[in-house]
């Protein structure tokens, strides 16, 4: 029982950075109709961003106090992010308006390979450390009701911690603020959006620096457990299956089915994995999201398609 | 306008196409042609870059010390495999042809299956020192492949049977776990391992880390449920890290981990710290000796060093260059016997490989002493040492906790006569009998 | 003034509907072909062969089997690679399992596994569409690579998971010699190439296509979705899967599940991209164009490093490599969403006029 | 105008209901076409006429309801079905192949009448050779009908709108349908492609004996080509006769006639 607790919490912890990352899916889709590919890349780059910066500024300026070595890092990877954005909204995706979902899909994938290899060639392919202070030792919990206790990792409750903070904020500033309506205008429709005069490349930029923040925060959550190096750009790949149980189009879908998913593959790895020889986990949460597409092709709350002709 | 463009393309193309189908250059005369086949890129650089450069910088000492071997100046040459094996094959046709001959080193399991079809064929050594198939120490039926220095076999049994000795001598009923990155190269140890679950009656079990091994959290519950009594780590990259990191996170004791060679670098450790203070891992070499200072003295000091030089002695870095100095001595003992002084082809090269004898006289003359054990290879035996120690992660540096062990052939003699046999079969290749060795 | 196709008449449909209704063009494929066929086994290099020819036959048969699929029939695939493997892994089966089967036997059938998986994972695509279709099928890529280093009876029980053949000879003559490996490679890919060429021309070409176009339009004329998505994912997968077989037991000869990872699927995405969606020719400009530039590259690139003054290591060759491809990839859905091909025959309406523009 | 000889019904919609989620597009429709007429269903943007022909297509299924074609009855039809049976349709919006040539998409409204199987194609030698021929002739003859020879080979995206709308129709007709549903044909057309695009209507009708279901916006070409007309408001039937009668009808005046002038 207290394992399968430990399991279940540990699931849940994963999933909310899996949510984090789908929602920068979400948000470029709802926004500007693109699967963006490239967000695992996106989160390598920043993440070498942060870590080098973080080390290159104290050098630069001459100063050595780690917190705000990490705070000034974090604003120039930012910028970074931020300038990113906007190149890639004024060199692809204006150039891209109104074309097929797969097209653009296509684009990222051009674009994800771009960011590795110019992320790689300015900030480096070595390992990088990036701490931020997160406590590394596990905590117990309930040592009198089971023996041994629940663990909990505390840097993933952290993280967990983080992730969902993010979640909520950008949930607001996508339902309460007027930059959020305008978004979900041009969601619903591009031309009519542009016809009462929401400017689509900025909202583009604004989407894309969004993700860009998700990026940067996700990977350094994951920077600061796994070290910063390339590595970083796969786990992107993790929240796939989250996107499209979740629904292309749904933010509550998003962090919904990142706690599905991470919930489902941890515990299948234990509890099923031993059966079938383990390391299950890569494929499990694609099959599970497969086989409720076919049940649901919308995902959980995407919007339903209708044929029109 | 456009068409002149098209024009212009094609026109380039044919120029590119041309360029491509020229012939690779031909060594020239008293240049002894080194491929270097590292991992520069990708999700395993972190590790695959010290290595590179342990290798290439002993290939510069060698230039800049002895002004070559016996004269014969060395030439190298570098093409980025990123640890994929179809590039590591596209790397191996093309620097293949630039000498008549050469000692591939391609420091990935993977590819090194790809290429012991194929250097058979094209006469070229292929010496996978610390990797690579463990049956392939049994020289009558890979007559091209070298393992030196051990092979996961070894490693494994290496490792086992230091625990035992910590145990007291019994394993029985103790329970080993072992956490492997999911591919050939994780898979190697585990046979061995079986076999010696079957002697000493422990029970082992396995964990697969699909690769690249950032996501472990489900593997690291399993084993804080099941508790074994060790922890056997055989990861790559970012694998072996993050593994350390989630034993720290799940509290199991790094004392009773250990890390294959490949587990227990400096990348591996470094960003974790003191947390992995205890954690132990292989190594097949010491990190002192004249050659360390001769590197720092003529290449680093020339402003010639590849990487930066604190690296210089680190685990990695050594391991490269201990590869290094298995192929420029392959060579200088083909020299011995075909002409010193002289560029050696690959059926000579392959003679000197298989008939090294690196003893304690000769180490000391490359001021390898300290670091490296005597060696010697034969054509039944590729492998020519097979000994390890252990050391341990201290929060800072790597400090050796063990005396030499020497894997024990008793148990992987056979396991490599069977699993020859059915490679054998398998690619219809007929065995060598120690007759024709001398061939 | 050499390329022109007036005066040339069709006499009748079938002259009209022939691949290469232009003289000029007859004449070219049919010297390409002698060159490919006979000239180049003269003179090329070995490395020629093995670095290059090889793997751009190879990649290419590949890429043809993908064109299918996304480029015909508009059902984007990530899991290429998956296809891939399972050709090779059941090729080797049946070679290492049936005693004495010829190798093109194995091939073929391999292809025919792949085809049984393909259509498997084809399945969904009756249900999910675009995107989420492109997404659904990495779960083919990520299943069968788990798959093929878990099962052990898949790759006859070798302790590692990574599997090698013997030597290997079509009828009775031995594939011993690069010459020999690319004229085989070569021939398939003809081979294949024609028999794509003639079922994307005949009336199964155009339900794909119309499927791809217009979906529901397709229905109401009568086409079957089902059937017309199934048989490109069958064909598609068929292709792929020989293609798989030939890249292990061919040009590896060796070889472990990573072989056939993601990064496989992307590369061939990327050639059709390159090369020209729903094109055959596509296909070819694009395997080749991928299978080059990172040779050019690694040669040209230190060149130039040196020439500046730059020591350009190995490391920012292949990043600046993935650069350039990303670049290029976004490039041409830009600028030339046909890709070569495109370009190709935009080439050939200038050379039509040429000497005398318009 | 002078009516054909009505012939017996052909096609009957009984009672038909669909609803979108809680939209509803349709609620119990019935009429009835006779062979060989032309009959047209028009009505206000949004009356359901589109949804109408989606149903008798087996496009979208009918939550209620039945359609009897050729005498036999259907709760839901599949796409296939319905062509088979012979009925053909346009789009309003075009939903030509733009990735095809003109020939390409009229070739492939023949492929109910393509046999040949996937192996023969492949090798094309012979049979699927001779398939192809064989359609290539009718398919030509269609092409002089639409006088479109010229644009044989281009991809019809490069079309103006008023060709590809022949195409369009091109495309149906290859079918050889007994039934033709012509959405909105005219819709978006000077008043010269109007002409033409009439014109073809009626030598269609007459030529092929082909039934005509149209819908359309244009009452004036309505009232001078058809022999019988629905009229839908908000999915429900509330006018049904000849062009007079219905022109009489007071609902229809005040729902559609009235708004139109």
């Amino acid at each position: 029982m207290g394992f399968f607790l430990e399991t279940l919490i540990g699931g849940l912890m994963t999933g909310m950075l899996y949510s984090l990352v789908a929602l920068g899916f979400v948000l470029i889709f709802k926004a500007s109709g693109v699967f963006n590919f490239a967000q695992g890349s996106m989160v390598l780059f920043a993440a070498l961003a942060m870590a080098r910066f973080a080390d290159w500024l104290p050098r630069w300026l001459g100063f050595d106090n780690r917190l705000l070595a990490n705070l000034l890092a974090f604003v120039a990877a930012m910028a970074v992010m931020v300038v990113a954005a906007w190149l890639i909204e004024r060199l692809v995706l204006a150039k891209l308006v109104n074309q097929e979902g797969i097209t653009l899909l296509m684009a990222t994938l051009g674009i994800s390979y771009f960011f590795d290899g110019f992320g790689q060639t300015v900030f480096g392919n070595d390992i990088y450390k990036l701490d931020i202070g997160l406590p590394k030792d596990p905590v117990f919990l309930f040592e009198q009701a089971f023996q041994g206790g629940i663990l909990v990792n505390k840097e993933d409750l952290y993280a967990a911690l983080i992730a969902a903070l993010l979640v909520a904020a950008l949930s607001l500033f996508f339902q309460k603020t007027g930059t959020g309506r305008a978004l979900r205008a041009v969601a619903d429709d591009h031309q009519a959006a542009q016809s009462i005069g929401i400017p689509l490349g900025r909202i583009w930029v604004i989407v894309w620096t969004v993700a860009g923040c998700v990026a940067l925060v996700a990977g350094i959550i994951w920077g600061s457990k796994l070290g910063v190096q390339f590595s970083l750009s796969l786990v992107a790949l993790k929240a796939l299956p989250v996107v499209i149980l979740g629904g292309l189009t749904s933010v509550p879908g998003a962090i919904l089915g990142g706690l599905v998913i991470g919930v489902g593959e941890k515990l299948s790895e234990v509890y099923i994995g031993p059966h079938l020889g383990g390391g299950i986990e890569i494929w499990f949460a694609y099959v599970v999201a497969l086989a409720f597409l076919l049940v649901r092709p919308q995902g959980l709350f995407g919007e339903k398609i209708i044929d029109r002709v | 306008m456009k068409l002149k463009s098209v024009l212009f393309a094609a026109a380039a193309g044919a120029t590119l196409l041309a360029t491509l189908a020229a012939p690779p250059a031909a060594a020239q005369a008293k240049e002894q042609f080194f491929p270097v086949l590292p991992y520069r890129t990708g999700a395993y650089a972190p590790n695959g870059v010290p290595w590179a450069n342990g290798y290439v910088d002993y290939l510069k000492l060698i230039n800049a010390r002895d002004g070559g071997i016996n004269g014969v100046k060395i030439t190298f040459e570098e093409c980025d495999t990123g640890y994929a094996t179809d590039r590591g094959v596209e790397c191996y046709e093309r620097l293949k042809g630039k000498a008549s001959g050469e000692i591939f080193q391609p420091l990935s399991t993977g590819i090194t299956f790809a290429l012991t079809s194929k250097a058979p064929s094209d006469k070229n050594v292929l010496i996978t020192s610390g990797y690579g198939l463990s049956e392939s120490s049994d020289g009558l039926v890979f007559k091209w492949n070298f393992p030196m220095l051990g092979t996961y076999w070894s490693g494994a049994d290496i490792i086992m049977q230091h625990i035992t000795k910590k145990e007291g001598g019994s394993l029985k009923g103790k329970k080993i776990a072992l956490v492997y990155h999911d591919s050939p190269y994780g898979k190697e140890p585990i046979p061995l391992l079986q076999q010696r679950a079957k002697l000493q009656g422990y029970d082992l079990t396995l964990l697969p880390v699909a690769a690249p091994g950032v996501e472990q959290k489900a593997t690291w519950l399993q084993i804080r449920q099941l508790r074994p009594d060790y922890v056997l780590l055989w990861g790559w990259g970012v694998m072996n890290s993050a593994a350390i990191k989630e034993a720290v996170a799940t509290g199991y004791p790094r004392e009773r981990m250990y890390g294959v060679w490949w587990s227990a670098g400096e990348p591996d450790v470094k960003d974790v710290g003191d947390a992995a203070k205890g954690y132990n891992g292989l190594v097949a070499f010491g990190n002192q000796g004249r050659v360390i200072d001769d590197i720092k003295k003529y290449v680093h000091g020339k402003g010639q060093g590849t990487g930066p030089i604190e690296e210089v002695g680190q685990t990695l870095y050594m391991r490269g260059m201990t590869s290094a100095v298995l192929a420029v001595e392959s060579v200088r003992r083909a020299q011995e016997r075909y002409g010193k002084g002289k560029v050696m082809d690959g059926e000579q090269i392959r003679w000197g490989a298989e008939n090294l004898a690196l003893d304690d006289k000769k180490l000391a003359a490359l001021g390898l002493t300290g670091i490296m054990k005597p060696l010697s290879t034969s054509c039944t035996d590729h492998e020519g040492s097979r000994s390890a120690r252990i050391h341990t992660w201290d929060g800072k540096a790597w400090q050796v906790t063990s005396d030499w062990y020497a894997a024990d052939e008793a148990i992987i003699k056979p396991m490599v006569k069977t699993a020859a046999a059915k490679y054998a079969s398998e690619k219809n290749v007929t065995p060598r009998t120690p007759a024709d060795c001398q061939s | 003034m050499l390329y022109r196709e007036n005066g040339q008449f069709k006499t009748s449909y079938r002259a009209d509907q022939q691949i290469f209704p232009i003289l000029q063009d007859r004449l070219a494929i049919l010297a390409l072909a002698a060159i490919t066929l006979v000239g180049v086994p003269l003179f090329a290099s070995d490395y020629l062969f093995r670095a290059i020819l090889i793997p751009f036959a190879i990649l290419a048969l590949a890429a043809l089997g993908l064109n299918i699929l996304v480029g015909y029939c508009g059902q984007i695939s990530l899991g290429t690679g998956a296809f891939m493997a399972v050709g090779a892994y059941a090729a080797y089966n049946f070679v290492v399992r049936v005693p004495g089967m010829p190798l093109l036997a194995a091939l073929l059938l391999g292809g025919l596994c792949a085809t049984a998986i393909g259509v498997a994972f084809g399945i969904p695509s009756l249900r999910i569409r675009g995107l989420y279709l492109a997404v659904a099928t990495l779960a083919a890529q990520f299943f069968v690579e788990w798959a093929f280093l878990r099962i052990k009876w898949l790759t006859n029980d070798s302790t590692s998971g990574s599997v090698t053949v013997g030597a290997l000879s079509v009828f009775g003559i031995p594939l011993d010699t690069p010459a020999s490996r690319y004229l085989l490679c070569m021939a398939l890919l003809v081979l294949f190439a024609l028999l794509a060429k003639n079922l994307v021309r005949g009336h199964i070409g155009r339900e794909w296509m119309a499927i791809r176009d217009m979906d529901v339009a397709a229905a109401v004329i009568g086409i079957r979705p089902v059937y017309a998505k199934l048989t490109a994912f069958a064909i598609s997968s068929f292709i792929v899967g020989v293609a798989g077989a030939l890249w292990a037991f061919v040009h590896l000869g060796s070889w472990e599940p990573a072989a056939f990872g993601i990064e496989r699927s992307f590369q061939l995405l990327f050639m059709i991209i390159i090369g020209g969606l729903g094109s055959i020719m596509g296909s070819f400009l694009g395997a080749a164009f991928i299978t080059i530039v990172p040779i050019v590259l690694n040669r040209t690139l230190p060149l130039f490093g040196n020439a500046f003054g730059v020591h350009v290591d190995t490391a920012l060759v292949s990043h600046f490599e993935s650069m350039l491809f990303g670049a290029l990839i976004v490039f041409f859905l830009i600028v030339e969403p046909h890709g070569l091909a495109r370009l190709w025959s935009t080439a050939k309406e200038k050379l039509r006029l040429w000497p005398f523009p318009h | 105008m002078a009516a054909r000889a009505a012939g017996d019904v052909i096609l009957e919609v009984r009672d038909i209901s669909l609803a979108f989620g809680g939209v509803k597009a349709l609620s119990g429709i019935s009429f009835d076409v006779r062979e060989h007429e032309i009959r047209s269903i028009i009505g206000p943007n949004g009356a359901g006429k589109s949804s109408m022909l989606n149903c008798i297509n087996g496009v979208y299924q009918p939550q209620q309801g039945a359609i009897s074609l050729r005498g036999r009855t259907f709760q839901h039809m599949k796409p296939r079905q319905v062509a088979e049976m012979g009925v053909a349709r346009t789009f309003q919006n075009l939903a030509l192949f733009k990735g095809m040539s003109v020939l390409d998409n009229i070739m492939t409204g023949r492929n109910l009448k393509m046999r040949t199987n996937l192996f023969q194609q492949a090798i094309r030698w012979g049979a699927a050779e001779r398939e192809e021929t064989s359609n290539r002739i009718v398919v030509e003859k269609l092409i002089d009908f639409l006088e479109i020879q010229a644009y044989r080979k281009v991809p019809v995206g490069r079309l103006p709108y008023g060709l590809q709308k022949r195409v369009d129709l091109g495309r149906a007709l290859a079918m050889e349908p007994q039934v033709l549903l012509l959405d909105e044909p005219m819709a978006g057309m000077n008043l010269e492609e109007k002409q033409d695009m009439s014109r073809f209507i009626l030598d269609v009708n007459d030529e092929f004996g082909t039934t005509i279901v149209l819908i359309e916006h244009d009452m004036a070409v309505v009232m001078d080509i058809c022999d019988r007309v629905v009229v839908l408001d908000y999915g429900r039937k509330i006018g049904d006769g000849t062009p007079d009668e219905v022109r009489a009808n007071p609902d229809v005046i005040s729902a559609y006639l009235g708004t139109a002038h």
